[in-house]
């Protein structure tokens, strides 16, 4: 239990605030970098191509000589798999969050800001977006061009900017409430200054924790597309897809299975690891 | 509070507005004739050709313009007419009235769980943070959301069906098999629910009141019961606004591999055949279970805090 | 926090014994009084019998005029004494005496002609034959064509036609409930996933050994699998390839898998360039390696595709064909015969024209978007240049209506009509089928089909079958490309199961549970 | 007399060795108060936890904390917990933050007889009832603590503290966020307490409290005790320059301002006709205000009365329901300038003061000298520009608030309660700092304020807004 007794700033004062990288931020920034090195530099090093066929070494278990981590059901090597999935996927769903991100607290930044019609018409918009089944979104504007990447993001990203707004807009709130506002406008510095001081480095924590939320959300919503046929187009190597095709080979090869479950799993943890803070 | 749900009942009537007109785009939206895929919906593809289709045309008027379409088609709309299903002719009303029934009762079910699974689990790793269960329930949490609830689904049987053989498989018609697919959803709820159950015990935990609590003579156990609980709960409560998001859409996948009726399940399938009719009642249903869950979720929250209660 | 990790503690403690008691509960009952548990991916759209009515004869609710035996004959069953005119246009039958509904009334030839009438009235097989009327005459029904059709019985096998009784309908002539024939009586349909039936006491062919029946739609294969394994199911159908291995050293199942008379195929658009020669339909079939795909995502090397009938129809199976083989450098060699180079790319054009096509497929059927998979793989080792769309089967009668479509691959019954006449005929003769043929014109073959429909002669009619058979095998205006088995699997608390290829029937009346 | 609490060389360190109590001594006696007065950070708020066995693990204590003849400090912490609410009760500092907002006062006052006696609910509530009655607070049984104004949350405190009948009271800044007003009803409230004959010991740096009180006193400085003594000797001739320093830091010890010359003042704002209210909370109407160069005026009033509310309209940061104001036509709102109550509230936290200053010198393009200048004249070191505002003292930030207010050469300051939050020395060097600064500059100061006797002293002009807060109005927080 945590002490009940909490110290003037002034009686610990001399003790070292704690500084920016604590253990757990470590481990992240560690595992992350670990990531991005194999989904980055993997696919150059490794000579393996994700797509070629062997039938002849089909779902080989993990620790072969030949193919460290396996082959998937088509033969084909499960590490040239994983990391061009793992790149595609990474970008893939760092471009979503980024697309969900900005309008989101863009907007939700604005909704504080401008209070009133503004605010309100916002906040039921996206109450409505919530209301709406994410895959009716996603489902409509892969209409438009099947099987490809920009509709399926787009409209993933059209349903995850609203957790951004919410929070964004709650947060801005709050720091718009501070006096630290009203007395650095009544300085004579602008709403940028403010914009680039209070309200983006306040917003700052939150927002990447949700960003390492969304990020993960992207990629198995991408997965749970592709396990009801809607998404990508065999035979792309994307992590949330691999899973769902090696699905079936559950019992055969549940290693195979549990790699890029695993590879979802490490980038959402490094990424909630470095925010350091939980979604609210 | 009036005000409150005054909010929620035009927000429906957002949710019915946008899902008709993403319907309606959809519907023009698709490749291929749309009276060939109600065809072959009616029919199914060993059966269909294109006089079956001439013929739907016909009957349909989908030869009118689009505009005159579609002021029908919202018309039809708003007098609660959803039209038919166009895989199995019936009526979409009848259809997701028995659909609505069993997602409800699992939706409900998997909500009940998740609150006793996620916030116990938080409001343990709150008191103790830093600890190995707070870790462990970090690690836990994080990869529960990571695994795609199919997965998790699939463990869940093998677990507890195959292996253990504790619970059915899959199907409906008693509680036994609301079990798994209720649990399966509860885990996913339960991580998040957990993690922010977690930091607002952390904060409460911080607060003069809980200090306080503990310095009049309360033992640790009465002051997390009395005054940790409840206040932690508070923005759980509220949060659960958005979880529920989770809960419908989770009821997609969850459904379609338990076998489970609901319309999750009935929108999956209505995907995979693109009959839009379907599409739209089953989003509308969603809509309106999302909304109807969030008006209890609404009320549950000026139960608890006197704040809102006052102001109501 | 004691009393809360009293409470987590608890919770489980609960949680387990509950599941401990469910599952004594479960296993408690009377083995006799067990109801019998079926799982197919099969869900049920409605009642109408053009749509789901192959479900009511497979749980031999309903019953049809004519079935095909377990000698693969198609024989008389609600009907008896069938007699055709001389010039092939009148087929009278008698109906079978003493054939109770479930609600106990008779099946009269008036209700036969009626429910007939209806199945002509609506979309549905019977919309393709040439039948000009329907009478009765006392205890027969007469049914007159417009010209000799021997393939008649076998449309009065097809689940569309299925003997319903007058109280199934309403007044607008919708079905509100299935009233049939057949060994059980549906007590219950809970759309689209189950279906409860309980044997039916007046049964013609006296009464089923199994009470209670419930049937249960499982789309998912895996859950299928784990049905089965569980207990849960005690009739399992259609399991995934993968499952078999696991399921056949399972000590508690009988794994039974029967060859079907199904074939996944590629369907070509032959107006388009790449595929307006027969040349080069053959170059891509010889590029296919149809033993892999066999083995690898149907486990069965067998059921490579040597021709596009499978063995197990017998007639249309050609035994002198040379089974179609897999050989890249003649597929090669055939492609630069017409005239494809390959470019720097690694991919095959000509005339500026790269060969980049669509192949559209569906996952109705799990197994089609893997073998898409490889057969894209396959396909770029010879430089053509295949896209895979896994959308809606609807897109594929839409893309042959429309023109847009490259190809397609496609599963196809011949057993839909017991007699795969009524499918060739269709899929194959003029102007090609949505699920068949697509802007193939070949006379000879169209005079072929024409002159089967009306032959009734056994010899004449397998010289022309041997005829057709081989210019399909030769033109490949569809490239097979695996066939089909069918895997059940029973708990060994079952016997006298008995998998029906051309699954019409599921025999449940003939099961019986093992005594102890 | 014996004492009830005997303290004997009491030391207090952190874990690294650095103390932070060194060598404190006394006692306290059943029936008479002890005030242990100090400003913040002197370690008083240490020694009474140190009594009441409630400090961070991470500190280590050493010397006699005595009760019954026994050291406290030897015993284990269960044992030690054991005595929170049976033997010593705790006041807490701004008791509306220590209730439990989703609480009602009832049950947070019959709880304290749940947990300490295992009493049935009823009967405690019968218990809480009337010890709350006796209070005053019949009529608020079922209250929440956002529903009570600080003076209610106080008593029910109070009425916590009382129910389980401890020996001893212990009371953390009891007057802290109150308004001055109700320092003579707190006083008079723990004053009953102890002449029911309990040990009193009030942590404070209120001397008005202290006076009411009366008893006995200690006055501890960086973690000393200082002297200790009789309270009204004390009050009338300290012996040490220290205690000396803080008697004269209460504004009504502060020598009279002498009498301004009256020359023709221009205006910088001139009010008249002005309303305000928010909803239906009606704050003040038809007021006239004109505040002139060289000339302080004071708004007093109780805590909701709107005081504030007026300030923001006069500078310019509301605008008012009705009324006319003008201000001269060259005003730039720059030259208007508010100082705030809560100093660390006004600068953005997470950066050093440095950039925050080199931000404001950068955007009007203002000399660094002119800062250096400031600050030495406001008694601030350069170095305190390398640390977050977190990381000084309340007085010395508000002092920094003073100078970057000054820095904009304004012609009006509008310091609303700017030294509430501070101890009495602090208080008194900004508030002299700033009378130098209308003496030396001819600004107009807008002063907001609780306190009569801080207002009487410096009033060149005085408006009281005496209307009676709602009470829930009064001390709502800030959610």
């Amino acid at each position: 239990m945590s002490s009940t007794v909490t110290l003037p700033a002034d009686v610990l004062s001399e003790h070292p605030a704690s500084s920016f990288w604590t253990l757990s931020r470590l481990a992240g920034a560690i595992i992350l970098l670990m990531l991005a090195l194999f989904a980055f530099l993997g696919p150059a090093l490794i000579e393996a191509d994700p797509l070629s066929q062997d039938y002849d070494a089909v779902l080989v278990a993990p620790g072969d000589a030949e193919h460290w981590l396996g082959t998937d059901q088509f033969g084909r090597s499960m590490l040239a798999r994983l990391t061009h999935g793992a790149r595609l996927s990474f970008v893939m769903a760092l471009l979503t969050a980024a697309s969900a991100a900005l309008p989101g607290i863009a907007l939700g930044i604005l909704a504080a800001w401008r209070g009133g019609w503004v605010e309100r018409l916002l906040v039921a918009s996206s109450d409505v977006v919530l209301a709406l089944p994410g895959l009716l979104l996603v489902l409509l504007l892969l209409a438009f061009s099947p099987g490809s990447f920009g509709p399926l993001y787009l409209g993933l990203a059209l349903y995850l900017w609203v957790e951004f707004f919410r929070v964004a807009r709650i947060e801005a709130a709050r720091v718009f409430t501070q006096p630290v506002v009203e007395a650095t406008l009544r300085l004579g510095f602008g709403w940028g200054y403010i914009l680039r001081r209070l309200l983006l480095p306040a917003l700052a924590m939150p927002m990447l924790t949700l960003f390492a939320f969304a990020m993960g959300s992207a990629v198995v919503a991408v997965s749970t597309l592709s396990a009801i046929h809607v998404g990508l187009r065999p035979p792309t190597p994307e992590l949330g897809a691999i899973i769902v095709e090696l699905m079936p080979h559950y019992s055969e090869a549940p290693w195979q299975v549990l790699m890029p479950a695993t590879a979802i799993f490490l980038l959402v943890l490094s990424l909630q690891l470095f925010a350091g803070a939980k979604p609210r | 509070m009036k005000q409150r749900l005054m909010l929620r009942l035009m927000q429906c009537v957002a949710v019915v507005l946008m899902v008709g007109t993403l319907s309606f785009a959809l519907m023009v939206a698709l490749p291929g004739d749309p009276a060939m895929r109600i065809a072959a919906g009616r029919y199914g593809p060993d059966m269909m050709n294109s006089a079956i289709a001439d013929q739907v045309r016909a009957e349909l008027e989908l030869e009118q313009p689009l505009a005159q379409r579609f002021v029908v088609w919202m018309g039809d709309l708003l007098r609660f007419d959803l039209g038919h299903s166009l895989v199995t002719g019936a009526p979409v009303v009848d259809e997701i009235g028995l659909q609505l029934g069993h997602s409800l009762m699992l939706a409900l079910l998997a909500f009940a769980i998740s609150l006793l699974i996620g916030p116990t689990l938080g409001a343990l790793a709150g008191l103790m943070p830093g600890s190995w269960m707070d870790r462990t329930t970090l690690v836990l949490a994080t990869a529960l959301r990571a695994v795609p609830p199919f997965v998790l689904a699939v463990l869940m049987m093998v677990i507890f069906a195959v292996t253990l053989r504790w619970l059915p498989t899959a199907g409906f018609g008693s509680w036994q098999h609301l079990l798994l697919p209720a649990i399966t959803l509860a885990l996913g709820l339960a991580a998040m629910s957990s993690r922010v159950m977690r930091d607002a015990m952390v904060r409460v935990t911080r607060e003069p009141y809980f200090a306080h609590a503990r310095l009049k003579g309360l033992s640790d156990r009465a002051v997390v019961q009395r005054h940790g609980l409840r206040n932690a709960s508070l923005p759980v409560f509220t949060y659960l606004g958005l979880q529920l998001v989770y809960l419908v859409e989770g009821v997609v996948v969850v459904e379609s591999i338990f076998a489970f009726p609901g319309i999750g399940h009935a929108l999956v399938h209505a995907i995979i055949a693109r009959d839009v009719p379907m599409v739209q009642g089953t989003a509308l249903a969603m809509g309106g279970l999302f909304v109807v869950l969030n008006s209890l979720v609404d009320l549950g929250c000026v139960q608890l805090d006197p704040r809102l209660r006052r102001a109501a | 926090m004691n009393k809360k990790t009293g409470i987590l503690v608890g919770a489980i403690v609960v949680l387990a014994a509950l599941g401990v008691w469910v599952s004594l509960d479960n296993k408690a009952s009377d083995p006799l009084a067990e109801v019998l548990d079926i799982a197919s991916p099969l869900e049920i759209s409605g009642l109408e019998p053009a749509k789901s009515g192959y479900l009511f004869t497979r749980m031999q609710a309903a019953e049809t005029l004519f079935i095909i035996n377990r000698e693969r004959q198609l024989v008389p069953q609600l009907v008896e004494n069938v007699e055709v005119s001389g010039d092939g246009l009148d087929w009278r039958m008698d109906v079978r005496d003493s054939v109770m509904f479930h609600d106990g009334t008779p099946l009269t030839a008036e209700v036969v002609a009626t429910n007939l009438r209806r199945a002509l009235a609506r979309p549905g097989v019977l919309q393709n034959t040439p039948i000009d009327e329907i009478a009765v005459d006392a205890s027969s029904v007469v049914i007159s064509l417009r010209e000799p059709f021997a393939l008649l019985p076998a449309f009065l096998a097809h689940y569309s036609t299925l003997m319903l009784a007058p109280s199934s309908f309403n007044e607008a002539g919708d079905i509100t409930a299935i009233v049939g024939t057949g060994a059980y009586q549906v007590n219950e349909v809970v759309p689209p996933l189950r279906i409860e039936l309980s044997a039916f006491d007046d049964w013609w062919q006296g009464r089923a050994n199994i009470e209670q029946v419930r049937y249960l739609a499982v789309p998912r294969g895996e859950t299928r699998t784990m049905m089965s394994q569980s207990g849960d199911a005690d009739l399992t159908l259609s399991l995934p390839p993968v499952a078999t291995e696991q399921l056949a050293s399972d000590p508690n199942i009988n794994l039974q898998v029967v060859t079907i008379p199904r074939t996944r195929l590629l369907k070509l658009n032959t107006a388009k360039p790449f595929f307006d020669s027969a040349q080069e339909r053959q170059a891509l079939s010889l590029a296919i390696n149809r033993e892999a795909l066999a083995r690898v995502v149907m486990r069965n090397p067998d059921l490579a595709a040597e021709q596009l009938f499978p063995a197990a129809i017998s007639g249309w199976s050609n035994r002198q064909l040379a089974p179609l083989e897999y050989d890249p450098q003649r597929a090669r060699d055939l492609l630069n015969e017409a005239g494809w180079t390959l470019g720097d790319d690694g991919y095959l054009s000509r005339d500026d024209q790269r060969f980049e096509v669509t192949l559209r497929t569906y996952a109705s059927w799990p197994d089609l978007p893997l073998l898409a998979t490889a057969i894209q793989n396959q396909l770029a080792e010879v430089g053509i240049d295949l896209a895979i769309s896994v959308g809606s089967y609807t897109e594929i009668p839409a893309g042959h209506q429309d023109g847009t479509l490259d190809l397609a691959l496609i599963t196809r019954s011949f057993s839909m009509v017991p007699d795969p006449l009524a499918t060739v005929m269709e899929d194959y003769g003029p102007g090609g089928a949505d699920w068949g043929a697509m802007n193939w014109v070949n006379d000879q073959a169209f005079g072929l089909i024409d002159q089967l429909s009306v032959s009734t002669d056994a010899d004449a009619r397998d010289a022309q079958l041997q005829q057709l058979t081989t210019l399909l095998h030769a033109e490949l205006p569809t490239i097979p490309v695996v066939w089909s088995e069918l895997a059940v699997a029973a708990s060994k608390r079952l016997e006298g199961v008995y998998v029906d290829p051309y699954e019409q029937n599921y025999y449940l009346s003939d099961l019986r549970w093992v005594q102890e | 007399m014996s004492a009830l609490i005997e303290i004997e060389q009491l030391t207090i360190k952190t874990a690294d060795g650095r103390p932070l109590v060194t060598d404190v001594s006394f006692s306290i006696h059943a029936g008479e108060p002890f005030c242990l007065v100090g400003e913040t950070g002197s370690g008083k708020s240490l020694v009474m936890h140190a009594l009441m066995g409630s400090l961070p693990d991470e500190l280590r204590c050493s010397g006699q904390i005595r009760y019954q003849k026994e050291n406290l400090l030897a015993l284990p912490a269960a044992q030690r917990r054991a005595f929170w609410g049976r033997r010593f009760a705790l006041l807490p500092q701004e008791p509306w933050l220590a209730l439990d907002p989703t609480m009602t006062v009832l049950d947070q006052v019959a709880e304290v007889l749940l947990a300490l006696e295992g009493m049935p609910l009823g009967q405690a509530r019968k218990l809480a009832t009337t010890e709350l009655s006796v209070l005053g607070l019949g009529d608020n049984l079922l209250s929440y603590p956002f529903e009570l104004s600080g003076g209610m949350a106080q008593r029910v405190s109070i009425a916590m503290a009382r129910i389980a009948a401890s020996p001893l009271l212990l009371a953390d800044e009891p007057t802290k966020g109150l308004d001055k007003a109700l320092c003579q009803t707190v006083a008079d409230l723990l004053l009953t307490e102890a002449d029911a004959g309990r040990g009193l010991l009030v942590i404070t740096h209120d001397l008005d409290l202290v006076a009411a009180l009366g008893g006995r006193l200690g006055v501890m400085r960086d973690g000393r005790l200082l002297e200790s003594g009789v309270t009204e000797p004390w009050l009338k001739a300290p012996t040490q320059p220290y205690s000396r320093e803080l008697i004269a830091a209460m504004p009504q010890h502060w020598p009279r301002p002498q009498t301004k010359v009256s020359a023709q003042r221009s205006e910088v704002v001139q009010a008249q006709g002005l309303s305000k209210s928010f909803g239906d909370r009606h704050l003040f109407s038809d007021l006239d205000v004109t505040l002139r160069e060289g000339e302080v005026t004071v708004v007093l009033g109780p805590s909701g009365s709107g005081k504030s509310t007026l300030g923001n309209v006069l500078t310019g940061l509301l605008p008012a329901d009705a009324g006319q104001l003008i201000w001269p036509e060259s005003a730039s709102p720059l030259k208007y300038q508010k100082i705030y109550q809560d100093p660390p509230a006004a600068f953005i936290a997470h950066q050093t003061l440095r950039q925050s200053f080199d931000d404001l010198l950068a955007l009007h393009g203002l000399e660094p000298a002119r800062l250096n200048h400031l600050l030495s004249e406001l008694g601030l070191a350069e170095a305190l520009l390398e640390r977050r505002p977190s990381g000084i003292s309340g007085g010395e930030l508000q002092r920094l608030a003073i100078a970057r207010a000054l820095l904009l050469e304004p012609v009006m300051l509008f310091a609303d309660e700017a030294t509430s939050r501070l101890d009495p020395v602090s208080q008194k060097k900004v508030i002299e700092l700033l009378l130098a600064e209308v003496a030396e500059r001819g600004l107009a100061l807008l002063l907001v304020t609780h306190d009569p006797a801080l207002a009487e002293r410096i009033a060149d002009q005085l408006i009281r807004l005496d209307q009676q807060p709602t009470d829930a109005a009064a001390q709502q927080q800030a959610a």
